[in-house]
């Protein structure tokens, strides 16, 4: 049910960058490792990774309809590197907020994956109310230090730089106190520890800042700007999520339907069971409607309206989690009481009913997105805020 | 079109159906016609005809008709739904027409399909819409070959529009197996039910030795009358998903006007996330239904799985939001003179027709091949 | 596993109205009509309506022991009358807050059961926030006049007297400026209009006043104090309440577990469906949780403790009848969609479902409730209330 | 007494039990053990049943014991089900030294209890303790009369405590029926099972060729274990019930204490209405535990109804808790360090035990006279 977005002044684009995948990709032997790398460099170079941006920064000044024309000729084939405009949330951030230099020397190098990165936002005392960071910044002579610490950082080990979100102003409002820089990773202030999840892997780390060093040119967005340069880069992030959410599923008839919790039904003996068979179905409605609600999101983007169904996607997914999850361990039964290779059935029903409150927690849990729904899209009035108005040393916190 | 897509003739259907409902259904009217006997306006049943084609939406053109498909269907149940339009269309287009579209007797649709999209036949199907997990389709009723031609003898004890159909199209067994008959709905024995939503009608419709006229060959009904229920499962939900709708967009306006505590009640966070969750409800039953409507158009072979699942989440969807919109109507919401309870009257009603959600699960999984 | 409550000093009392009970109540003839009166009259007369009471207002100046075991002892025989002083709401909060004149005029009467009575509490535009009553009283020399409007008042037909919350004061926040007024409701400036409820039935009415006049001498409590007075009748309504839901539920064995539900699910051909086994299963626990909480908060009150769990009761059996309803609603079927005699499962499923609102709602919505326990019993922070301290005629409203 | 009425002596014993697990329990005990590989502190065994006498709880006092009954046996595992106690003492108290008083070998008794209440046997049943639909206990094991005795072969693949019991009572098939064995621990091989919850341990119990001996007359354990498995329902209804009503207070805490947007969190009415659903399934879990305890001790003839209703009430009850105990958390309650997770764990395994919800509510049915 799905084809080619098409459009007039697209097709010039779309034979151009026909003809240069046609020279390029070879995805025979492109697919991983260094010739994929080199690859993408040559994405970049051609202009192909950021179309939509200023030829000065890597792009072809492409408006956005010949933009996705490109993504789609990319993705036809399954080559790597486009799109990059839309989802690269640090060199998009570097670029709508970092100076000259600065992007100089980030831009190019993001664009074609040489800096690993990581997203230094989360603290113990900010998880929903992200904008009550009390990492603090200090200013001395072209440096800031920083001092504090972070959490729920992923790849903190191996990051280069972070993008780190501090306070800089005490005597404002929580918001307007925050300033964003392009941290680097690498030096003796900064202790990396691996963070425990209640499944049993270490994914995130906690991060700590002790007399850290950021230079001022690191600066991304003004003194006290840092909650709008937030805001756009989680923007991106969500565009990235929304893709993804999207990605795959032009087709959802209902071929899958035989999908993996009726194969465990069947395995485990219990697709005869009358109970289990109205839960099946209940997550297979839960999934579908969720594919069509994503679907659906997408038709009305692309039709130009706002679409309030994009926002109910996480929502959604934690319902589907969860409740997959419990469907899971009933089938399981006593099985799910053990872990371990020796018993994968019960492992996975353990590991995925834990692993659900990830979606349900993370970016933004279930109570702070129904917020966002009831506020954003119903247009109710907004949570009282107490904090609101007050100098951020004179707010509440929980320490 | 990518899936979803809406071209500016759905726009313009939805717009123009809407206004005409506006205008002829607001909620004054179907109160009113809620407590008459029939149950509805026959002067608006023929402008729905004459002005708008709605009855015709999807007779061919040949027979007098828009030609339109089910997605057009679904976009002109929604806006019933909404409005809770007190009129025999269900029975007429969703149930009869699609029936007659669906058989392969072209006489009886050149006979009967002109009447229907002119807006001077009210139809139905006369299966029992309710309970097929005990009540297969066309077992009430059994047909004999006499001398006269075809007599009919059983009982469906719950037929759609069933008073007020000029013509009843009739599944009923015969020595060849399930075949389909029409009826003049005068000679049939019709009680009227005393409906919980007075905004749709039901009846009892008895057959004693009652003529009939062979649809399609002896024999051969079961497909097409599979095929005619799934199609209406899929109207069906169209019409839950645009009551639900409905029901929430009136409940949101509500709870902003409405102050306690000096300020608007959908401030409350229970409210608020109340809401939020309908929300996602809402949208879903919307997506769900017209991605089935869309699918049966494009004739997908999983139309019979898909028309389950569909039916049981809108169903549910349905029943959920119009509860909770009752309870967030607070006091007033227990009120007869609210219409929240109307919608919740309609949104069990309709959970029950053509399968209630279990039934529909269990048969989704059946027909998606996870047989136990 | 309950037998009577014991107790030194109770000996005495037991004897005494035991005697009395065995010379006066005949429950052959007495059970109701005329005999029944005379015999309450009599009950009231002896000082065993409220024995708690003082002497001059017809008690007996008993403990609260004591006054359980005379309730006991009348309860024992089936015997009506007593138990007023921690029942009747009408005399006890006369009693407490009216002046001698008032007192010696009603609480005899009341406690005779010769005054039929009404609440005039709830408005439109006050139901979850009742201290938002906008009924307006001025005073006029030794009289108020009323004008405003009531909702959800039951027996306004035959009432004679309504227990009236208006506002006597704009200027102050809401909880100040109410009054307190034993009204009488056979005046031209009071209408009555039956209030049709979602259900079909009209068991509660509008109650519209207009230029309505009640004497100052019928005020109850002090100028502006009407919100304590309230409490204090809302305290004795929701004890009658908590004594109903406790009261003939003595042993809560499993023998009642063939309850209706079950018997309906026989009786549709329904009790061997294994999806609806298990709703009956969890319909039943419900219930009996629901009575084990009710013995147990009795038990608690009893050994002098607070009970936390009393005040969940309402809430718990807004989830029973929710649920209850809907599990006769899928054992019903299509039944549920006819109503009337002709079908009186499917009628009894339509009613129950959609009376089970007059719990969840009425006295207090669930939500109200969540927060009620929540912050007395939980001791959570109280709900930020907006219209603190503010005059009330500065406080917004719904009209 | 009126039922739910609390003795001092109750009382004494509920605040002497917390005391001790307080200082012998506290979080960081507790996750020192989880990582040994006994799961348990043999020196705090020996304290339990020395200064306390918890083993010995339900023992007669001719064989050491105090004597007491289900109801103090229920106080007792509620304060070890709030501490998450680690130590075999659901394995030696709630299922062998039950089964022993309610077999009629008064042999056996004599030889096996005084052990266990001095804290000198750790003891088990090697029933299966989780799916008893289609494992019937006793299923798993046969036993044959040899020249040199009983000898059992079979497996049992989770047994609670079963690698830590030094006795090990076997119900086992014999040509008569159901019967019970005592087997050495020590004899039969037992592999430790990597459990979800590692506060308490379980293990598969592998018999072959092992000798047994009979315990009771031959073939005629049915009812005597029938028995002690209701009874030991109730038992673990009362753990689940204390270790619920904890999760919730600490979450209560977390919630007051917890600020975000510059208030607690505990006052944002999302938060605080599930606390207060929470509080509702808490105190339930608590007014069902102690009624059947106290129904048990009274020898109601419906216990075995009973026991199988609240059982899968405090079974989904404890599951609910601590799984919105975790999201009330947020970002901190999805850290190991935090214990939130460790009661989910213990939810999780608990609700399996001795037979699920849903195979709990269908025996209630079953047992309660509602057969199909």
């Amino acid at each position: 049910m799905s084809e080619p977005a098409a459009g007039a002044s697209a097709g010039r684009v779309r034979e151009e960058v026909a003809a240069w995948l046609a020279a390029e990709w070879d995805p025979g032997t492109m697919r991983a490792g260094r010739p994929r790398t080199q690859f993408v460099a040559k994405v970049v170079e051609a202009g192909w990774a950021a179309p939509r941006w200023p030829r000065r920064w890597f792009g072809r000044d492409l408006s956005d309809d010949e933009g996705h024309v490109v993504e789609e000729e990319f993705r036809r084939l399954g080559a790597p590197g486009s799109g990059q405009d839309r989802h690269n949330l640090y060199a998009a951030t570097v670029l709508t907020f970092g100076s000259d230099a600065l992007k100089e020397k980030f831009v190019g190098p993001m664009l074609r994956g040489e800096v690993p990165m990581c997203l230094l936002y989360s603290e113990p005392g900010a998880g929903s109310d992200l904008a009550a960071v009390r990492t603090r910044a200090v200013r001395d002579g072209d440096e800031w230090v920083v001092d504090g610490q972070k959490v729920w950082t992923s790849s903190a080990r191996t990051a280069e730089y972070g993008m780190l979100v501090c306070r800089t102003d005490w005597s404002v409002p929580k918001h307007r106190g925050i300033t964003f820089f392009l941290f680097p990773m690498r030096q003796p202030g900064v202790e990396v520890r691996p963070l425990h999840q209640i499944t049993g892997e270490s994914e995130f780390n906690e991060v700590f800042l002790t007399g850290a060093r950021v230079p001022d040119e690191h600066r991304l967005g003004e003194l006290g700007g840092g909650w709008r340069v937030l805001q756009t880069a989680l923007a991106y992030e969500r565009s990235v999520m929304g893709d993804r959410a999207r990605a795959g599923r032009a087709d959802s008839g209902m071929a899958e339907v035989g999908d993996e919790l009726v194969r465990l039904a069947a395995e485990t003996g219990r697709l005869g069971d009358p109970v289990i068979r109205q839960d099946l179905a209940r997550v297979a409605a839960l999934r579908k409607v969720n594919e069509w609600n994503a679907l659906r999101a997408k038709a009305e983007v692309e039709q130009g309206s706002s679409s309030s169904v994009m926002s109910l996607g996480k929502l959604a997914m934690s319902r589907i989690l969860h409740e997959s999850a419990r469907v899971r361990t009933a089938l399981a039964g006593p099985r799910s009481m053990v872990e371990g290779p020796e018993e994968p059935i019960g492992d996975e029903s353990t590991f995925l009913a834990l692993n659900a409150y990830f979606t349900s927690i993370g970016g933004g849990t279930d109570q702070i997105q129904r917020n966002i729904i009831a506020e954003r899209i119903l247009g109710l009035p907004k949570e009282y805020e107490v904090d609101r108005d007050v100098p951020f040393s004179e707010v509440r916190n929980s320490g | 079109m990518p899936a979803f897509a809406v071209p500016p003739e759905h726009a313009d259907l939805r717009a123009t159906v809407r206004r005409f409902l506006v205008e002829c259904s607001p909620e004054a009217e179907v109160r009113r016609l809620m407590e008459t006997g029939t149950g509805h306006d026959p002067a608006v049943w023929k402008r729905m005809a004459g002005e708008l084609g709605l009855q015709g939406l999807i007779v061919p053109t040949q027979y007098g008709g828009a030609g339109a498909g089910r997605v057009e269907l679904g976009i002109v149940l929604e806006e019933a739904g909404r409005a809770l339009l007190c009129a025999p269309l269900f029975g007429t287009v969703a149930l009869a027409a699609t029936l007659l579209l669906e058989s392969d007797d072209t006489e009886a649709r050149a006979r009967y399909l002109p009447g229907i999209a002119a807006g001077d036949t009210v139809a139905t199907v006369a299966v029992s819409a309710a309970d097929p997990a005990r009540r297969p389709p066309g077992s009430g009723v059994a047909a004999a070959a006499t001398a006269e031609g075809w007599r009919l003898t059983g009982e469906e004890p719950y037929v759609l529009d069933g008073a007020a159909a000029d013509l009843l199209l009739v599944p009923a067994r015969t020595p060849a197996g399930l075949s389909l008959f029409a009826v003049d709905g005068r000679l049939a024995q019709r009680h009227p039910l005393q409906t919980v939503d007075r905004t749709r009608r039901q009846a009892r419709v008895t057959f004693a030795d009652t003529p009939g006229e062979l649809l399609g060959r002896d024999g051969t009904a079961g497909p097409v009358l599979a095929r005619t229920l799934d199609l209406a499962a899929v109207a069906l939900a169209s019409e839950q998903a645009g009551a639900a709708a409905f029901a929430l967009e009136r409940t949101v306006a509500y709870a902003k006007e409405r102050v306690q505590f000096g300020r608007p009640i959908g401030g409350f966070q229970a409210i608020k996330h109340m809401l939020a969750d309908l929300l996602l409800e809402s949208e879903s039953a919307i997506s769900a239904a017209r991605w089935a409507a869309a699918a049966a158009d494009e004739g997908a072979p999983d139309l019979p799985a898909l028309a389950s699942l569909v039916r049981a989440y809108c169903s549910d969807a349905f029943v959920r939001i119009a509860a909770d919109s009752i309870q967030i109507h607070g006091g007033i919401g227990f009120t007869w003179d609210q219409a929240a309870h109307l919608y919740l009257r309609r949104a069990r009603t309709s959970a029950q027709l053509l399968g209630d959600p279990a039934f529909h699960r269990e048969r989704y999984l059946q027909r998606s091949g996870a047989v136990a």
